[in-house]
């Protein structure tokens, strides 16, 4: 289950892709809109995926996860558009016959997301609104300074 | 030949444009692309330490060759999550 | 949310126990019953607590978890009774700021429920029976050798 | 003095027991009841490695003085998750 959605993610509907009668442990992450990010009051985040390719590094990562540890199923969702407060942008599920082998892949698998998946987000906050990872959100995490 | 190309995030809204068809002569590579993309688009990269390229998909080095009707994804950097 | 239940775990619920609005990570644990244990052939689990203590020892592993990492919620839930192939018998959602505090506090606790709370299964094999955790398991596990 | 002694798992089974009102001197310790214990009950720990003992919810040491009405518990290696 590797999917581009546009609304709600629920997180059991990932639990049972993932569900294998094999499998003795399920991890699950979900990321969700926190209210302050760097300092600022967020009122919103707004997410835009480039979906195809998304979708395709969600396979790869699930990929490079079944290489690194006896697991069963993954699943992966990415929501896009606006993400109010409290609600889930990302959710993962990992089943393994043990819980070591289910919680560090899916630690392994947001890790990764963050870095490979082709997904932006834009943070709508009180007195404006910055693309996360551009020059801009880096200089205000820094109160200023510039960071390369 | 020609290629698609693709704008995503500050990109995009910076030139307010989400894709485009570029015309290229046989053998151009990615760098020789985003050299061209640069010229049409003056300050394509501004406010972004620096953009990944994909091409069908696939994250390529600048030395890659591309192919008439390939797709091209300009990726500034990314924060999904 | 600290609870033994006799019927099934919704994952989903201890999420919603632990939503915060400061927190941008949830990482849950779901334990579930497989069908191979030690070479046998799996039918069921029946779990059995000492239920008072056990939701005691829940909140004591909690507070642990908070004097470890920046948490906001953390939830814990252990079924009792029979528990089927592919369902439920336990499940911990954590919440934090950031993912890695969630991530690693949820497989801390699980790690520590494992160790301290005052709960037993026994496991209905093809054949048999045996309580996990006894001599007649250890002694299964390693093909009959005695372990200490 | 009286005290709840509560079995579970393998013990329980083994015992047929789950709860018991046992009567102990003033002063005595966890390890004199679990002796008593194992009087009344010969084999009551066979099958484990060891037992745990809780009174009131706490895990305790051996040393522990037991107070009236204490609920006492035999905890076999637990298997919980």
């Amino acid at each position: 289950m590797f999917e581009i959605v546009d609304s709600r993610i629920c997180l059991d509907d990932l639990v049972e892709a993932v569900g294998h009668d094999e499998s003795g442990a399920i991890a699950t992450f979900t990321g969700t809109t926190r209210n302050t990010n760097n300092g600022r009051n967020v009122e919103r985040l707004e997410y835009e995926a480039y979906a195809d390719m998304a979708v395709t590094e969600f396979g790869r990562i699930a990929e490079r996860v079944r290489e690194k540890w006896d697991v069963r199923g993954v699943a992966i969702v990415h929501r896009t558009g606006v993400v109010p407060i409290g609600e889930t942008s990302v959710a993962i599920a990992v089943s393994a016959p043990h819980r070591r082998e289910a919680i560090e892949a899916c630690h392994y698998a947001i890790d990764e997301l963050k870095v490979v998946a082709p997904i932006w987000k834009k943070e709508y906050f009180e007195g404006g609104e910055v693309w996360i990872g551009s020059l801009a959100d880096c200089c205000h995490e820094h109160d200023g300074e510039s960071s390369a | 030949m020609r290629v698609t190309v693709l704008y995503f995030g500050i990109v995009r809204e910076r030139l307010g444009l989400a894709e485009e068809t570029v015309e290229c002569a046989e053998g151009t590579t990615v760098e020789g692309l985003t050299a061209t993309l640069a010229d049409l688009h003056p300050g394509l990269a501004d406010g972004v330490e620096s953009v990944r390229i994909a091409v069908n998909r696939d994250y390529v080095d600048s030395s890659r060759v591309l192919s008439d009707n390939d797709e091209v994804a300009v990726i500034p950097p990314v924060s999904g999550g």
